[in-house]
């Protein structure tokens, strides 16, 4: 951010340090979940913490997770600042009563009195053969809730800098971490500190289509940016990084000037977060589409556990450079 | 401490002067008449949505809530009127919010079901059955981080005992030793279902006491018995020693809300548990030792009248919100304008 | 269907007649759920089943939301049909892992072994000011989910013949009922028998504007295209019935005779199935379209206690009515 | 039927033949050899996803498997093979199904974590922690529906047992005496989660208790006393009395999954485990009792190890599906296709 040197450091490392300097800075706030102390956590991104902060900071739970969910939720009523961490979003199913209905709605059912500070982290994602049940992107059930804000850090910067601006907010936070990204590595700043959660990011300036994506699916769709360069087309890549709220504004501009766009969502297409990006600029940009928006999503299936099958069922940079081929049309 | 094997409140007689007797018995007064009130207010429709009364089972909120410290939190459930009332929340602040006025403890957003006020820590006011049990041991995780000795009572119905988030929490509780009080509401009906068609167990103390909790089984239609019970289980859990479980033992006497036809139990059943109403029985057994008279009684009743009116025409007077706010108090930036 | 006398019924009853009957067809079929037996049903469409059928029949379950949908799960692949009631969709939250992981998920991660020939019913919807809790509209989490077939019978004819034809599926089939329609009269013949599930239906012909809506809002959409008729705009009605698969057919035609939709959900309007809906006729229709696509969702807040907020967060006629003025636009 | 009082199984010797103690050993065995190679095949990345590993706890699937009856049904969790294998699902379409091929039991669509052979009545290989528990109380619900006799054994581990899934079930099961044999693998371990520090109530058994329900505890490194324990909780299910539970005190001797670097317990732990080895212990009862010599093991072991070569030869042989079939399977009319 402000010319302190830069480290090579991977995504796991990036959300461990951002974990690690929340508890050091402020004392409200401690790290809960499924094996998070001892373990180390399922993704390692606690490895170490049990040691530096103890067993009451870094706490781990029973195999409960819509309780343990409402615990950090009644914690953060009560004045502390809970990460608590579901393994991953497919165990978030059984606490999804307890965000919905507790956490995203506390607020507004008190008339404003009671706010819950929460933050909630959860690997999300395919792509690691772990098969139908183990292989959720539920992004768009938890961007569907007032009441809450829903991020996808998609770089190591966001990793780090998501949680701490998260744990500021006065209102329940949820970080999606793709169960991919964690062995990945990036440049970070030393003293890289908080960053906004209101915006998307134009990752790849680009005049020819607006292709967006989020969490996993970025890195997909900048290696189809790259492909389609070869062709001699120019893709705009956006990382949407907020799911909720999302950033309308950046999301315009964008398709103002590339007057095409491709949304790719891990999650099933057909509910997905996608379809609510394209009725977004439909609503807001119909006028200045010159083709139809198209969608490159997960297949309507569950995941299947054989390798060549699961590929096919998730986007990948050939199905979002084909989309963009036909998206350009008459053109390419 | 109670063990398993026996599960039973000590015995004896238990110690009352008048001033006490006075503030149970109006305590369960106000909210019987409270909400007799509210019953006539919902035929009128100035009341809507679900309407749960808590006529019957006054006992628990008159004989608990004085024992709890402005410090200590309360986390209730959908029948909350009677919690809320015992807690402290004014009459007037609780009929404006069954009116959904702006005047209401809520700010009239949530109604029957939502009662909250932060100012009292009464944490609502939760519509989904054992809901609020998480959020109290929550609460308590946090009082005890920051070293507070402070006590969450948690109510709820003998219908949640059936959710596994009532035996996740108890586990959590029970195994980091958090200082939360629970009160297992039994009024041996979820709905239209008994408690010896959901449960295997029926006896919910024994159920609790196999996380390895304190647990006791009271009579809950004793203010007095109940007051006791509640004395032990504080006492246990002030001095830090972990959670502790009373069943209270109670009775609906009214519908479940005003959509039941009461189609599951019989008029022999209920009047049988009225003759223990524990307004009754506590007023028979405060003259009996000589504490009341029938005047006493009587300016009781009309204190709560007068009370509620004022109540009554507070919400009648109240505002509604504009429309323009409609999406107000989703996020804190937006309750803040 | 075929002549038979039409009487007046309500959708309460035709939903007690749908299950009656199948209870009455097959020994298979069985009612479970909370209250559903002594209680009658929270709202009465059960009443009178226990006494014909008796309790293992018609068997009330505890407040255990996650294992009783389960229990179910398991007795469609021992061989029963059962119709499993959840009380409403507020409380489904609790049972999603089940519906997702289990209901829609067996089949396919068993390789084809496992069918799930399992109904849920539940009721859906706000509008009785149950506030925030109690008034979810959350179609659209299920009709995201392959595996499913999600159906939302808004007439008296589809609440009888939708449960049938739910019931001859091999595969898990959940029915939204929304709350307000209980009450509701409409005109059936005394034979009716199953209706098809994989059809919307055009409620209304017309040829200015399609406007779409399911469950809850068909009967505001109508009413919507009455006033437009006062103002001389012709809106055709569609009434999706079926949430997943949805049928684009019906769609893509009404479309490309109107050329403009306004798309009503009683979701919350971000992520919602008007979003799916938006994005499939843009993928579909785009070049039919001479407006953009509208949608009238719910507001994004809780459901607030007080009639006038909660009718101001709904969708409503006069909401319809103005979208759609809005989108016919110049022409008006 | 035992008593929460004791919740030992009854002590002394239990008879055994030479065949019956080939048969144990086999299973025993051929499960041990089939997960240690599965482990090389990870390594050689021809086993992908998550594997987990049975290696220490087989005496449990080698007791209890063998005294289900063909209409009987399983279901299990994720770690399952020496469920799967001691069911009778043959090892090759196990293998092929860890392989992701057509010929594998769950079409190659499951993996590890997803066997399933309806044909064994054999219902998976269920990946959500608890999440099984409901369904096999569903089957159970099922067959009493339709009068069938049949028992279903539902297999989960401690972990499970926090998971209100599990308790909404115990209930379920002991309210309507439905036939389950409830089997809590109990490996001390959830994860690197040890049992004291998930559950407040460390024994097992005495939760199932507190359901009304019957229960045992016993050691699950005996393949005798699973045995004994399984007959008895079988003969009380199929008796139409209800379900029974059995807790099984075993050790899971390698990590969680291939990612665990195995940090929560101590190297002296598991070697004071292994030496309590269900195969090793019961060799040498065997033996004792002069019912199997070296000769025996060593055959047994090549019977094992040769049928396991088979079954990677068969699963390499195997196909992968044509991936123009991705959507198969997700209804019934496409899988019909
Ligand atoms: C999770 C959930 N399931 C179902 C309901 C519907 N419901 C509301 S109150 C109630 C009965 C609860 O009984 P109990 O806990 O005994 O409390 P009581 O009403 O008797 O005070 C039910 C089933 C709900 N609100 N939440
Ligand atoms: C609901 C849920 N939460 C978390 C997980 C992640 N997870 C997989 S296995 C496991 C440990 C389960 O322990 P236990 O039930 O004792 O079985 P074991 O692995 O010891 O055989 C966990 C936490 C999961 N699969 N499901
Ligand atoms: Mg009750
Ligand atoms: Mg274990």
């Amino acid at each position: 951010m402000n010319g302190a040197p830069a480290v090579k450091v991977t995504y796991r490392e990036a959300v461990r340090a951002a974990m690690r300097e929340a508890m050091q800075r402020d004392a409200r706030v401690f790290l809960m979940g499924e094996d998070v102390g001892r373990y180390g956590g399922t993704y390692a991104c606690s490895l170490g913490l049990l040691d530096e902060f103890g067993p009451e900071r870094v706490r781990d739970t029973p195999l409960s997770e819509g309780a343990f969910v409402g615990v950090g939720i009644g914690a953060a009523i009560g004045g502390m600042r809970p990460i608590v961490e579901i393994m991953t979003v497919n165990f978030s199913l059984l606490a999804l009563d307890q965000i919905l209905n507790n956490a995203a709605t506390l607020r507004h059912m008190s008339g404003g009195q009671v706010g819950v500070p929460l933050v909630l982290r959860m690997a999300t994602g395919a792509g690691r053969q772990v098969a139908a049940q183990h292989s959720h992107s539920l992004e768009n059930y938890y961007a569907h809730i007032p009441g809450l804000k829903v991020l996808a850090p998609a770089t190591v910067e966001d990793a780090r800098g998501m949680l701490w601006t998260a744990l500021l907010d006065p209102d329940p936070v949820i970080l999606f971490e793709h169960a991919t990204l964690y062995g990945t590595e990036g440049e970070l700043a030393e003293d890289a500190g908080a960053v906004p959660i209101d915006r998307a990011a134009v990752r790849r300036a680009g005049r020819d289509v607006t292709v967006v994506g989020y969490g996993g699916t970025v890195a997909k769709a900048l290696e189809a940016a790259r492909m389609l360069a070869e062709r001699g087309i120019d893709a705009e890549v956006i990382d949407l990084r907020t799911l909720r709220p999302l950033d309308d504004e950046t999301l315009v501009a964008s398709v103002r000037k590339t007057r095409r766009a491709v949304l790719v969502d891990e999650g099933w297409k057909t509910g997905s977060l996608a379809g609510e990006i394209c009725a977004r600029l439909v609503e807001r940009a119909f006028y200045d589409l010159d083709a139809p928006i198209a969608r490159v999503c997960t297949e309507e299936v569950p995941i299947p556990y054989p390798k060549h099958l699961e590929d096919a069922a998730l986007p990948q940079p050939g199905r979002i450079v084909e989309a963009v081929l036909a998206t350009v049309g008459g053109r390419g | 401490m109670t063990s398993a094997a026996t599960l039973e409140p000590p015995p004896g007689f238990v110690p009352l002067d008048r001033a006490h007797a006075l503030s149970l018995l109006h305590e369960m007064v106000l909210a019987r008449r409270f909400e007799e009130k509210c019953a006539q207010l919902y035929g009128a429709g100035k009341i809507r949505g679900f309407l749960h009364l808590y006529v019957g089972e006054e006992a628990i909120a008159a004989g608990v809530m004085p024992l709890l410290d402005a410090e200590d939190a309360v986390v209730s459930t959908y029948r909350e009127h009677g919690h809320a009332l015992a807690r402290g929340i004014p009459a007037g602040a609780l009929m404006a919010e069954l009116f959904g006025k702006v005047q209401g403890c809520s700010h009239g957003r949530g109604g029957s079901m939502h009662v909250f006020d932060v100012s009292r820590r009464f944490y609502g006011g939760n519509a989904i059955v054992a809901g609020g049990i998480p959020l109290a041991v929550g609460l308590a995780l946090a009082d005890r981080m920051q070293g507070r000795a402070r006590v969450t009572a948690c109510l709820f119905g003998d219908g949640a005992v059936a959710e596994g988030a009532f035996h996740e929490s108890m586990n959590l509780a029970a195994l980091w030793k958090l200082p939360v009080l629970f009160l297992c509401e039994n009024n041996q009906y979820a709905m239209g279902t008994s408690l010896e068609r959901s449960e295997s167990q029926p006896n919910l103390a024994l159920k609790a006491r196999s996380y390895a909790m304190e647990v006791e089984r009271v009579d809950g239609m004793d203010v007095l018995a109940v007051q006791a019970a509640a004395r032990r289980g504080l006492d246990y859990v002030r001095a830090g020693r972990g959670p502790w479980f009373i069943e209270l033992v109670t009775y609906r006497f009214r519908a479940h809300s005003a959509y039941d036809p009461e189609l599951y139990r019989t008029k022999d059943e209920v009047a049988t548990w009225k003759a223990r109403d524990p307004i009754a029985l506590f007023t028979a057994l405060a003259r009996e030792r000589g504490l009341l008279g029938d005047d006493d009684v009587a300016s009781l009743e009309r204190g709560a009248d007068d009370e509620i009116s004022a109540a009554i025409a507070l919400a009648e007077a109240g505002t509604l919100e504009p429309v323009e706010e409609l999406t107000r108090g989703v996020y804190a930036e937006e309750a803040a304008r």
